[in-house]
């Protein structure tokens, strides 16, 4: 397919002007999902460097006891900063809104997605959510000094700028929720023909079930930031102790939307690992339905555990046993998925290439995630780990190791279908290395932390806090320096790279059929689909013929 | 790397493919509306279950303050919407049958009565606010706890109702425009269906705020 | 080894039990991504086999799994159990939890700043807060529990050892959050029957606003923190915002009391409104020698 | 939303997705009168339930105002939005969402109930 040029719909690659405008403009007007993926990962990559470089400043000022470089009050700001620009800003977002453009239309063989002008329409939503989280950060009483909770009834007290930073989530909530609705459309809508529902991609399966996330429990929470921001201004006195109101509800509410909302973030970075599991072991993935279904259940499951965020502030016992034992539940088809990637390894042929080192870094890191993550649902255990540094750990093993790390593992994937170019492929291993040793070196003290007793949001700390509490500084260091390598090498690869043939892994999906980088409307000739998605016996025919 | 033809068995050239006419997938719209109200209903669920915990911790207090409502007015709303929703299904039915006038007077009844709508809850708020009960108002926030809460749970469901009326009205009267200008017509008439399906949701939510509110006494 | 409270040991066998078959399982599963890695790979093996699934093995990691997490749940619940059901005849003290500042009360009004208990005695705490949420975490006992305003919470722990044990407010609540520490001092039993009996009565001036945590925010040395100083205060003009209005008014008693129960009434200009309102936590005549301690200063 | 122009450039195949054969989903159009048997039983239902909770005030007005709101709930979905006459998908995905909401209420109140 590399070679076909002829195609009716041939214009040259998305990447080079089209249509009636030019340049900047021509972007900034695009309905192309392939444009406005790009446009996302730029902008979110801005975001992320931001946050990266706050959390830097949190462990540096963590280094030692005592305050070396903030105040407690500036400290607050840092990780209430650090929060929300990488969860609203960047994790939600993360993967369905970069990746998910991108590929998922590429992946179900379509032009695009269901309604383009909306998918264009989100990401100004998101610019105008980020500018808006910006402002509140100059404007008013100063930095948000709540944490990315909003807690009532400090988030109602705070004389910090609040209110702006709770719209600016609100409306950051409603480009999620375009997203959500156009996948959700397109999945239905725009598979190619041949492709039923349990021919799409694995990765299509996981955006499904994030989509329905994103749609279903996304209003709850912006109903609810929405009453603080009217508490503030009118003192309606829902979450209000002082006026009758139940600072639990809040809480209720919030982890509502914000526990779902883990899945958002991880299971698109599943759904990724399990298109690079079988491409690089060169057969097909072991127990396609399970994987699939999985992504569902733990889409619904993932609906009935808020309440584990909320084990020690008073909700009733019973409520507590529920919520424990639903909690456990969600490790149910989490490792079904796990086993299911030892098994596509199995019996494979595997060629070990980036991708797959990311994709293997994923299931090792996202095990001690998600293993960590008993220790939260078991009631006993949870109630001294809970808000620690115990938890803190867990929830970067899971979203940055996890959601993270598998974002990083679809870029470099995918960045030669993306860009057509190929990166260094050895500079790209040694950031893998160096990121991992960080890693571990930043978050599995923090484990030890909270298992000693050290709570989180702490600016200062006691003394005998301070050997891991220097180790992980020092971690952070490290994973900074594989991070700087890791994106200096992708984008270089975008002007310097060789030229990527249309398929360089050995991709099965639909998006490998096509160019790198895909034309405008990116099939010459549109695909049917007659087999499942990780059919390797035409390639292998194919290899055959040429080796002979 | 590989070969011509792809690699997912034989990749046809679907004849559809070379033809440059617009597509149009009316289901798929659909879908998307549907997804879209499903956020809506959800942003009301928030405020329902809202409602629920706080009926549950006060309902002496909600019963009481429901006394202070007028039950005749919420009655009257209700059948005021209820039959806007029929003007509105009349106005699609209308359009369907390729009856373009006829569907523009049912459009224009269910404008009249979201006005009417309207105008019984404003004159319901101002009787309200005339009285200090009102968020942030005097007497309202002199109110024992529960009470408070049934009042301002009254004005954020009922508000967010009525902003929902509100843009209801601004989507019938751009449909107007576009069903006069012949955008949207017997054989496209996807536009007036999606603007009926978004009305009728804003009826269900007031069918429960009626129980809700008026009824609880 | 025997915890430092009655609970903590068996806290902690959980912990070891979900840590042991936690490690055990991501060993396995990174030893077989290991191996797989090496036996397979491309150079080794060039050709796979397409497996596609197998019933038995899904079934095999979807039942073993559920039996391992619900016997975790079992674990976890059971201890649960133990630590939410307060022995009968446990000691009660009620810990008053606000920005940025612990204080105890004893049933005979005994208050301090640090939370003394009998060994080998249970103590039933009750949880309050004056403004935002805090949460009770002694480490060593293995407990926690929010203290949430406009309610109360409960717990309860016995301490098995003499010591000293740190108190940690677990939820964030503020600046001076990572500040808001106290210890749990427990001594023998007879030792703690003798001192409770000691120092009833009412505190001095001094004494309240240390137990009440007004010296976390004021000083009485003219510096300031995150309210103003009380050094040269009475009989200052003092510049004031009332309902958005900003005015001077005079500091005598009537202002102090006000500012006392009634905190955002008038809020210092250059000052965040984020004082708790210590209407329930003091009486007049606390109040009254609260006054007297600042007119002194 | 309101925009049936969906997918820009060339056209997909019509049956491919959860199509069915016609994929512009014409209905013929439902009769007059069957609209306005559902608006009469509305307002009906809307006179039930208000004389229940004048004439039964307390726990039978709300039992009744309980039973019969659902069930003009369903007379709108069904009738007035069509969901009858629409594909299972529609009625699935519908039933989904309401059930998800049911059930997150339901969780809340075993802490609610049990405090």
């Amino acid at each position: 397919m590399a070679e076909s040029k002829t195609g009716p719909a041939w214009t040259g690659n998305y990447l080079q002007d089209y249509g009636r405008r030019r340049g900047l403009m021509a972007w900034l007007t695009t309905t192309d999902h392939k444009r406005i993926g790009l446009m996302y990962m730029m902008a979110m990559f801005f975001f992320f460097t931001v946050a990266v470089m706050l959390g830097v400043l949190i462990r540096l000022e963590l280094m030692n006891p005592g305050m070396q470089y903030v105040t407690p009050r500036v400290y607050n700001s840092l990780f209430t900063l650090h929060g929300v620009i990488m969860i609203f800003l960047f994790i939600v977002p993360g993967i369905p809104a970069v990746m998910g453009n991108f590929i998922l239309p590429l992946q179900l063989g379509a032009d695009d997605v269901s309604f383009p002008k909306l998918n264009l329409a989100s990401w100004y939503v998101y610019i105008a959510g980020a500018v808006l989280a910006l402002t509140s950060l100059f404007a008013g009483g100063g930095v948000p000094d709540t944490g990315w909770t909003f807690y009532a009834p400090y988030a109602l007290r705070s004389g910090s700028n609040v209110s702006l930073a709770v719209f600016a989530a609100f409306v950051l909530g409603f480009s999620s929720i375009m997203t959500g609705m156009n996948f959700i459309t397109t999945i239905h809508r725009l598979r190619a023909p041949g492709m039923g529902f349990f021919r799409m991609p694995l990765f299509c399966w996981g955006l499904y079930a994030t989509s329905w996330i994103q749609v279903i429990a996304t209003p709850v929470v912006g109903i609810t930031l929405l009453l603080v921001i009217m508490e503030r201004w009118l003192g309606i006195g829902f979450f209000d102790p002082a006026r009758g109101g139940d600072p639990v509800l809040y809480q209720h509410l919030f982890w509502i939307y914000s526990h779902p909302v883990v899945y958002v973030m991880i299971l698109p970075a599943m759904g990724v690992i399990s298109e690079i599991l079988p491409t690089f072991a060169g057969r097909t993935v072991f127990g396609y339905k399970a994987i699939a279904l999985s992504s569902m259940a733990i889409a619904i499951v993932g609906y009935m555990v808020w309440g584990h965020h909320m084990f020690t502030v008073g909700m009733s016992d019973t409520a507590r046993r529920v919520f424990s034992i639903l909690t456990f539940l969600v490790a149910i088809p989490t490792g079904i998925k796990v086993f299911n990637w030892m098994a596509t390894l199995y019996k494979g042929s595997i060629r070990i290439e980036p991708p797959l080192l990311w994709a293997l870094g994923f299931v090792f890191l996202f095990s001690i995630g998600g293993l960590t993550g008993l220790v939260n649902g078991a009631l006993a255990t949870d109630i001294h780990v809970h808000d620690t540094a115990f938890v803190v750990g867990h929830f970067h093993y899971t979203m940055f190791g996890g959601a993270g790390v598998g974002l990083f593992a679809a870029m470099h994937y995918w960045w030669p279908k993306i860009f057509g170019r190929m990166y260094n492929r050895k500079r790209a291993i040694w950031a893998w290395g160096i990121f991992m040793v960080g890693f571990n070196v930043l978050y599995f003290p923090m484990l030890v932390l909270g298992i000693m007793g050290m709570p989180r949001r702490y600016a200062d700390y006691l003394p005998r806090f301070h050997t891991p509490e220097l180790i992980s500084t020092v971690g952070s260091w490290i994973l900074v320096s594989g991070l700087i390598l890791m994106v200096w090498n992708l984008i270089r690869a975008i002007k310097h790279g060789e030229p990527a043939p249309a398929n360089p892994w050995g991709g099965t999906t639909l998006e490998w059929q096509t160019t790198s980088p895909p034309p405008q409307l990116n099939f010459a000739v549109a695909p049917t689909v007659t087999t499942g998605p990780y059919d390797h016996t035409a390639l292998r025919a194919a290899a055959a013929k040429e080796a002979q | 790397m590989h070969a011509e033809g792809g690699t997912l068995g034989a990749a046809a050239v679907s004849p559809a493919a070379a033809a440059h006419h617009e597509h149009r997938d009316d289901i798929g719209s659909k879908t998307g509306m549907w997804l879209f109200l499903f956020t809506e209903l959800l942003l009301f669920g928030g405020l329902f279950i809202i409602y629920a915990v706080y009926r549950h911790k006060y309902g002496t207090e909600f019963h009481e303050a429901a006394h202070e409502l007028n039950k005749a007015m919420g009655v009257t709303n209700t059948f005021v919407l209820l039959t806007s929703s029929l003007t509105m299904v009349l106005a699609v039915g209308a359009l369907q049958r390729a009856r373009v006038a006829e569907s523009l007077r049912w459009l224009g009844a269910t404008f009249g009565l979201a006005c009417c709508f309207l105008v019984i809850k404003f004159l319901e708020w101002s009787a309200k606010h005339h009285h200090g009960i009102w968020p942030g108002g005097e007497h309202l926030h002199a109110m024992p706890p529960g009470e408070g809460m049934f009042f301002n749970l009254y004005f954020m469901m009922t508000g967010l109702h009525g902003i929902h009326v509100l843009v209801g009205m601004g989507v019938m009267g751009s449909i107007a425009a576009r069903i006069r200008s012949g955008h949207v017509s017997p054989s496209r008439y996807a536009a007036l269906e999606f603007t009926g399906l978004y009305w009728h949701l804003v009826d269900l939510v007031w069918i429960f705020l009626l129980p809700l509110f008026y009824l609880t006494n | 080894m025997a915890g430092a409270s009655s609970y903590s040991g068996m806290v902690d066998k959980t912990f070891w039990m979900i840590l042991g078959s936690s490690v055990i399982m991501l060993l396995g599963i990174t030893a077989t991504m290991i191996l797989f890695m090496v036996k397979y790979r491309r150079s080794r093996h060039p050709v796979a086999s397409d497996i596609e699934g197998s019933a038995t093995l899904e079934t095999l990691w979807t039942v073993l799994p559920t039996v391992l997490v619900m016997v975790m749940f079992y674990y976890g619940w059971a201890g649960f159990k133990v630590m939410r059901e307060t022995p009968k005849g446990a000691m009660p003290v009620t810990v008053q939890a606000r920005m940025w500042s612990w204080s105890f009360k004893y049933e005979n009004g005994k208050q301090t700043t640090e939370l003394y208990v009998p060994v080998g005695r249970p103590v039933a705490v009750n949880l309050e807060s004056a403004d935002v949420i805090h949460s009770f975490f002694v480490p060593a006992f293995r407990m926690k529990e929010d203290c949430m305003p406009g309610r109360h919470n409960h717990a309860w722990f016995q301490a098995e050892r003499e010591g000293v044990y740190d108190i940690m407010c677990a939820e964030y609540c503020g600046d001076k959050h990572s500040a808001m520490l106290s210890k749990v001092i427990a001594v023998p039993a007879d030792t703690f029957d003798v001192w409770l009996e000691r120092g009833g009565g009412r505190p001095t001036g001094l004494k309240l606003m240390q137990i009440k945590g007004c010296v976390a925010c004021h000083t009485s040395d003219g510096s300031k923190l995150v309210g103003p100083t009380y050094k040269g205060l009475f009989g200052s003009k003092v510049r004031v915002t009332t309902n958005g209005v900003e005015r001077e008014v005079l500091a005598d008693e009537d202002y102090l009391r006000r500012s006392i129960l009634q905190p955002k009434a008038d809020i210092v200009v250059g000052f965040q409104p984020q004082m708790p309102d210590m209407a329930g936590q003091l009486d007049d005549e606390d109040i009254k020698l609260i006054i007297d301690y600042i007119k002194r200063q | 939303m309101h925009d049936s122009h969906t997918t820009g450039g060339h056209a997909q195949p019509a049956a491919h997705g959860d199509g069915h054969a016609g994929d512009h989903a014409a209905h013929a159009p439902v009769a007059t009168g069957t609209f306005v048997m559902v608006w009469v039983a509305l307002l009906a239902l809307t006179m039930v339930t208000v004389a229940a909770s004048v004439w039964f005030p307390g726990k039978v007005g709300i039992g009744v105002a309980m039973v019969v709101t659902p069930i003009k709930a369903a007379l709108i979905l069904m009738w007035f939005m069509h969901l009858k006459y629409e594909t299972a998908v529609f009625r699935v995905m519908f039933l989904s969402a309401i059930m998800i909401l049911a059930l997150v209420m339901g969780l809340t109140f075993f802490d609610y109930s049990f405090r």
